[in-house]
């Protein structure tokens, strides 16, 4: 089938304002959208720029805005866009530094923000932790991330509000808080218990919807909230 | 336009009706509170509510609180209750519901007040 | 052109860079620094799905002779023994050590590290399968690679994220080679940076993309295998390239073999389980080549699935659907999202797809990389680990799990011994001009006019490789792929490209990389016709049986010039586990 | 852009959590509202509802100011609706001008002298004595 994809770029070496383009090309239905961007760039404008690495949803290298929505573009194929013309935009609520590469820094800069590291200095056992089923089960899902962002540029507070943390650091944070071998726990809380933190989150769910990995966030994150609710009470 | 879904109008539509009221509870302070400034004050700053549009808006007003309010309880109880995150779509679509229903009820009362000539029913609180 | 100076450096943020960066910071007086081209948490250990296999024991009795023994067997006796040893051994610690970094393992009901059963991984000497491969539902190498990135930040590692390494420094003297460090071109500005070290640990991983049908990742370009082979040193045992049997249809994205391990069955069109011909004591979990062989045995003999006979299906229907959904919940997503197949309900077509590459970088067992055919011919200040290295463990064909083990136990050695030798070494002077390699490259390829289309160049090289030199080969089909990729070489020199631009330049990245990849593939297909036996993952149509007299040995390709090669060879280390007919 | 930023920290965290009244606030927020949902509806069903809100000339508002509970409903509606309001209305400022650290001080400093003044007026009319027309 055929299909117009309306591509938002810009290169600052060039272009004085970001614009649309359009390319008309043949596609399958099973094409992934990275398929296709590739299929541009291979064979139309080897211009196009955009990050991609493992092309099955895994490395978190190419989100970005499809049809309106953040996806990963190796994760979502033509069929489920439902219709031949399809729109790509960069992430927002980070500066573009080309067409659909965005600068990461301030993402993974709120990531390191919330020590995003396991925290437990006592004496380590001779052989493994002991950890129940039960107990690994609680941290599961946020164990999932794979840091792509979807998330966080999905979140309408981080669009206009860049210092508030964001989705994806408070599940990174999440993964250790509520992991019985970590001892740093209250220090995480202490890090998102304050206004750049999990009280900015307004419950929007988009961060939630976006997250290829299919990590309930917005669960997360009331967790989280209760966690420093109760632990300060 | 981000193509977000439920929870995302939910919050759009909380923020805005949030800060309307807040503006409308201001204004409100100031005229009621006038009547401590004596009639003739009073009487000047309540003229206001007898212009149409400030009447056809209070009736906005009245949706906004209720939709506040609904939707506040929804917040309320994704935050605190386990099933809350689980249903929010339903249970905004219920506040939905519920502010149509609240400001279906202040028109039914005020569109005879508003409109005696086109709207002659009486209702229950007569007009 | 901006100059760094560090004590160690390392080119790779995946399991191995960042193992060996970790230890290098924890062992060196001086500095650190990690140079990747992805950002570190995109680097493809995450990928790795399965576990990484260590004698554990949690849930059978297992030792580490008996994973010792499978490796070797696995390998097909090109092994070296030494290595195996010390891997079996120290994988142990190393796993039991990433659980005390905080790495989120699957439990047992006893609050122990879970572990499944995986393909070659046997009891007393290959009489049943063993639970031995660690694992983290289906992404053990997303929370490793998470683990180790998690660490790194804790160590206050530096990190030189989106700079791409193009060459090494590397100087000759009269008695070998030294590295003192590599340079750079930074994605983001288009600048080129000098990195001078002292030592250079290099874990840039694989290069599969050479074919058409792979999981690996697009940046799996060899890069670093290049590099090294155009600066002299050899490439070993580059014929033995792993396919995994069970990659999507036409996609290749892999399905882990834990799949196989939790049960799963591989049916060919009249939905027999085949595998109980070709090895009836394990089945299924053969070991890769094994299965991979079969598998094309089958669709071959005009049995394959679907309209076209060409692939196969992997069954796990009879599986409870829970236990599928806890434990390998990535695959049903894959072949949900990708193929639309629902596993529980319906087979998921697979086919074999390019997986790992068993050879690489010579080195010895602390990672030093060596230039001649003996361990002593060392290149001074430069290391190697991961899946760019070849340390010989992994020998003729890889065992599952075996990857993530090699990662973890040889990048600690290399990043341990990098940093040792750091400690003791000077900084050498460097010359003025020792980016003018890298400088030349990006320049000529930026500017590049001519005809040639990179992407054209990149399929028809991934395409013949698939075609000729992928899971069977004969003389005849190395020999015309030998010509195809002299042609491409040629071909090469007259590409064009369109983006002129500095910042984030990935068409000019893209060019570098075919670059990369054909060096890759001429190394492969050079040493595969050399090679006239059958072993491991190298099956030889026209040579059919494994030939110990002759070539129980390694191969050390060398490159002469673009296209054209010469071949030594490197003795093998045997031990105690004498080389025996390989049968499952 | 930094400024925004409270604490990027482990140590500007700790010595900022245990001041940090963003908790209050968000319970304050709930509590506040679950409240304010029977004192607005019922007063707005009351007032607009069973009778027509522009029929409330003089005399009828200083009579009713003249019921103690009442008194004490409006109090209670005026005191959390300002301070649910002004709270909430914190937060969009917050949001709204995360990169201008001037803006912001300048919406601040307007929104909160103006709800400030709004209580201060709204709380005198209801302490100070309204003389009620006919009453005396
Ligand atoms: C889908 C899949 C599943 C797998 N499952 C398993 C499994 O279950 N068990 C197992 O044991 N093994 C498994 N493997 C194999 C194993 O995961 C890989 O061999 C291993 O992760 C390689 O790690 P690495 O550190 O060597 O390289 P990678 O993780 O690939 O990292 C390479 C790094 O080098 C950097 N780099 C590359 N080129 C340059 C350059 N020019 N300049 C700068 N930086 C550069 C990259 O940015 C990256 O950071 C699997 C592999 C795949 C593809
Ligand atoms: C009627 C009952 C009310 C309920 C149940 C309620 C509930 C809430 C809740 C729970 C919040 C917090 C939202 C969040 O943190 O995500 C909130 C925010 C807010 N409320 Fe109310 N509220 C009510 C009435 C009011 C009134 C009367 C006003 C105005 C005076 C008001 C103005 C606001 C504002 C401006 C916000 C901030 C919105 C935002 O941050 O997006 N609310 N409300
Ligand atoms: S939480 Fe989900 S959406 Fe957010 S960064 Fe992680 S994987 Fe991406
Ligand atoms: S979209 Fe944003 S507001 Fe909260 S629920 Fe998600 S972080
Ligand atoms: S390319 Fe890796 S997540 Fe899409």
């Amino acid at each position: 089938m055929q299909a117009v994809f309306k591509i938002h770029r810009f290169n600052p070496e060039k272009d004085k304002k970001p614009y649309w383009a359009e390319y008309t090309l043949e596609v399958d239905a099973k094409d992934r959208v990275l398929d296709v961007l590739h299929k541009i760039k291979w064979e139309i404008d080897g211009s196009l720029s955009f990050r991609r690495s493992c092309a099955h949803g895994i490395c978190g290298s190419d989100a970005m805005l499809i049809n309106g929505k953040n996806r990963l573009a190796c994760k979502v194929l033509m069929m489920d866009l439902g219709g031949n013309t399809v729109t790509v935009e960069p992430i927002r609520g980070l500066s573009v530094e080309k067409d659909l590469i965005v600068d990461m820094t301030p993402f993974f800069e709120s990531y390191e923000a919330v020590m995003p590291f396991f925290i437990n200095d006592d004496a380590m056992p001779a052989r493994e932790h002991l950890q129940s089923p039960e107990d690994r089960e609680i941290y599961d899902a946020s164990t999932k991330c794979i840091l792509c962002a979807c998330c966080t540029t999905s979140c309408p507070i981080f669009w206009v509000n860049g210092s508030y943390l964001g989705p994806a650091a408070i599940v990174q944070a999440h993964r250790f808080i509520f992991d019985s071998r970590d001892k740093g726990g209250a220090a995480r809380l202490a890090m998102l218990n304050q206004n750049t933190g999990v009280w900015r989150c307004r419950t929007a769910y988009n961060c939630t919807e976006a997250c290829p990995r299919d990590i309930p966030i917005t669960d997360v994150i009331g967790q989280v909230k209760r966690a420093i609710l109760y632990s300060n009470t | 336009m981000y193509k977000g879904r439920e929870g995302q109008w939910a919050f759009f539509l909380h923020r805005l009706s949030g800060v309307a009221i807040l503006l409308y509870l201001i204004l409100h302070t100031v005229s009621i509170g006038s009547t401590m400034l004596g009639e003739e004050v009073y009487g000047a700053v309540h003229k206001l509510y007898e212009l149409m549009p400030f009447r056809l808006g209070l009736i906005g007003v009245a949706g906004a609180v209720a939709y506040h309010a609904f939707n506040g309880l929804r917040i309320v109880a994704m935050d605190f209750t386990s099933w809350g995150v689980k249903y929010q779509r339903q249970l905004w679509y219920a506040a939905l519901v519920m502010a149509a229903l609240f400001m279906l009820l202040t028109l039914y009362a005020n569109l005879p007040r508003l409109f005696p000539d086109i709207f002659t029913y009486k209702t229950i609180w007569g007009r | 052109m901006q100059v760094h100076k560090y004590d160690v450096i390392v080119v790779g943020a995946g399991g191995s860079g960042l193992m060996a960066a970790l230890y290098a910071k924890q062992n060196a007086q001086g500095t650190v620094a990690v140079i990747s081209k992805l950002y570190p948490t995109r680097s493809h250990t995450g990928a790795a799905q399965g576990g990484v296999g260590a004698a554990l024991g949690n849930v059978d009795e297992d030792h580490w002779e008996w994973h010792m023994f499978d490796t070797i067997k696995g390998g097909d006796y090109l092994t070296d023994q030494d290595a195996a040893e010390i891997f079996a051994k120290d994988v142990i610690e190393a796993v039991l050590e990433l659980e005390h970094m905080g790495l989120p393992f699957s439990r047992l009901p006893n609050g122990k590290i879970a572990q499944r059963r995986f393909g070659g991984h046997t009891r007393e000497f290959g009489k049943a399968p063993v639970h031995r491969a660690c694992y983290a539902a289906d992404r053990t190498g997303h929370m490793i690679l998470q683990t180790l990135y998690q660490q790194s930040i804790k160590h206050g590692v530096t990190f030189y994220n989106e700079y791409v390494v193009l060459d090494l420094i590397l100087d000759d003297d009269i008695d070998g080679k030294t590295c003192k460090g590599v340079v750079a071109y930074e994605l983001a500005t288009g600048e080129i940076h000098t990195f001078h070290a002292k030592s250079v640990v290099l874990a840039s991983g694989g290069n599969g993309r050479m074919f058409k049908v792979t999981s690996n990742a697009h940046a799996l370009t060899g890069d670093l295998t290049s590099i090294a082979y155009r600066r002299g040193i050899p490439l070993e045992d580059m014929e033995f390239y792993q396919f995994h049997p069970t990659g999507l249809y036409k996609l290749g994205v892999l399905l882990t073999e834990g799949v196989r391990g939790e049960g799963g069955i591989l049916r060919n069109a009249s939905g027999e389980r085949f595998m109980e011909r070709y090895a009836p004591t394990i089945k299924d979990l053969a070991p890769r080549d094994i299965v991979s062989r079969s598998m094309y045995f089958e669709i071959r003999e005009g049995r394959g699935c679907g309209p076209n006979k060409d692939y196969i299906h992997l069954d796990v229907t009879h599986i409870d659907p829970k236990i599928l959904e806890e434990r390998l919940p990535d695959i049903m997503d894959f072949s949900r999202t990708y193929l639309r197949v629902e596993p529980t309900k319906e087979p998921v077509p697979i086919q074999p797809t390019a997986h790992y590459t068993m050879g690489g970088i010579p080195t010895t067992l602390n990672g030093e990389v060596i230039w001649g055919t003996t361990n002593e011919q060392k290149v001074r200040g430069l290391y190697a680990a991961g899946e760019v290295a070849c340390v010989s463990l992994h020998g003729a064909n890889r065992l599952g799990t075996n990857s993530l083990g090699d990662l973890i136990v040889f990048g600690r050695r290399a990043g341990v011994a990098a940093a040792k030798y750091a400690n003791t070494a000077t900084l050498e002077p460097i010359a003025e001009n020792t980016d003018a390699r890298a400088t030349d490259l990006v320049s000529r390829i930026r500017n590049a006019s001519g005809k040639e289309s990179v992407a054209k160049i990149r399929l028809e090289m991934q395409q013949s490789m698939q075609d000729n030199a992928s899971v069977f080969r004969t003389e005849e089909t190395l020999s015309t792929q030998v010509e195809i990729l002299r042609g491409l070489i040629a071909r090469y020199q007259n590409i064009g490209i369109s983006d002129r631009s500095e910042k984030f330049n990935t068409e000019l990245l893209e060019a570098i990389e075919l670059g990369f990849l054909l060096d890759n593939a001429e190394a492969l297909v050079h040493s595969a016709l050399n090679r006239r036996e059958s072993r491991g993952a190298h099956a030889r149509e026209d040579f059919n049986e494994r030939n110990d007299t002759e070539f129980l040995k390694h191969t050390m390709c060398y490159q002469l010039e673009p296209g054209k090669t010469e071949i030594k060879w490197k003795d093998v280390v045997l031990g105690k586990y004498e080389p025996k007919p390989r049968t499952y | 852009m930094k400024m925004a930023i409270k604490a990027r920290s482990f140590r500007d965290a700790k010595a900022q959590a245990k001041s940090n009244p963003e908790l209050v606030w968000w319970v304050f927020m709930r509590l506040s509202g679950t409240a304010l949902v029977l004192l607005t509806l019922f007063h707005l069903f009351k007032n607009h509802i069973a009778t027509d809100e522009a029929g409330w000339d003089y005399e009828a508002v200083a009579s009713s100011y003249a019921d103690w509970w009442n008194k004490l409903y409006l109090f209670a509606l005026l005191g959390l609706g300002m301070m649910h309001g002004g709270n909430g209305l914190r937060y969009v400022i917050d949001d709204a001008t995360a990169k201008n650290p001037v803006a912001r001080f300048w919406m601040k400093s307007i929104a909160y002298t103006l709800i400030g003044a709004a209580l201060v007026f709204g709380l005198l009319a209801l302490i100070v004595k309204i003389p009620v027309p006919g009453v005396g």
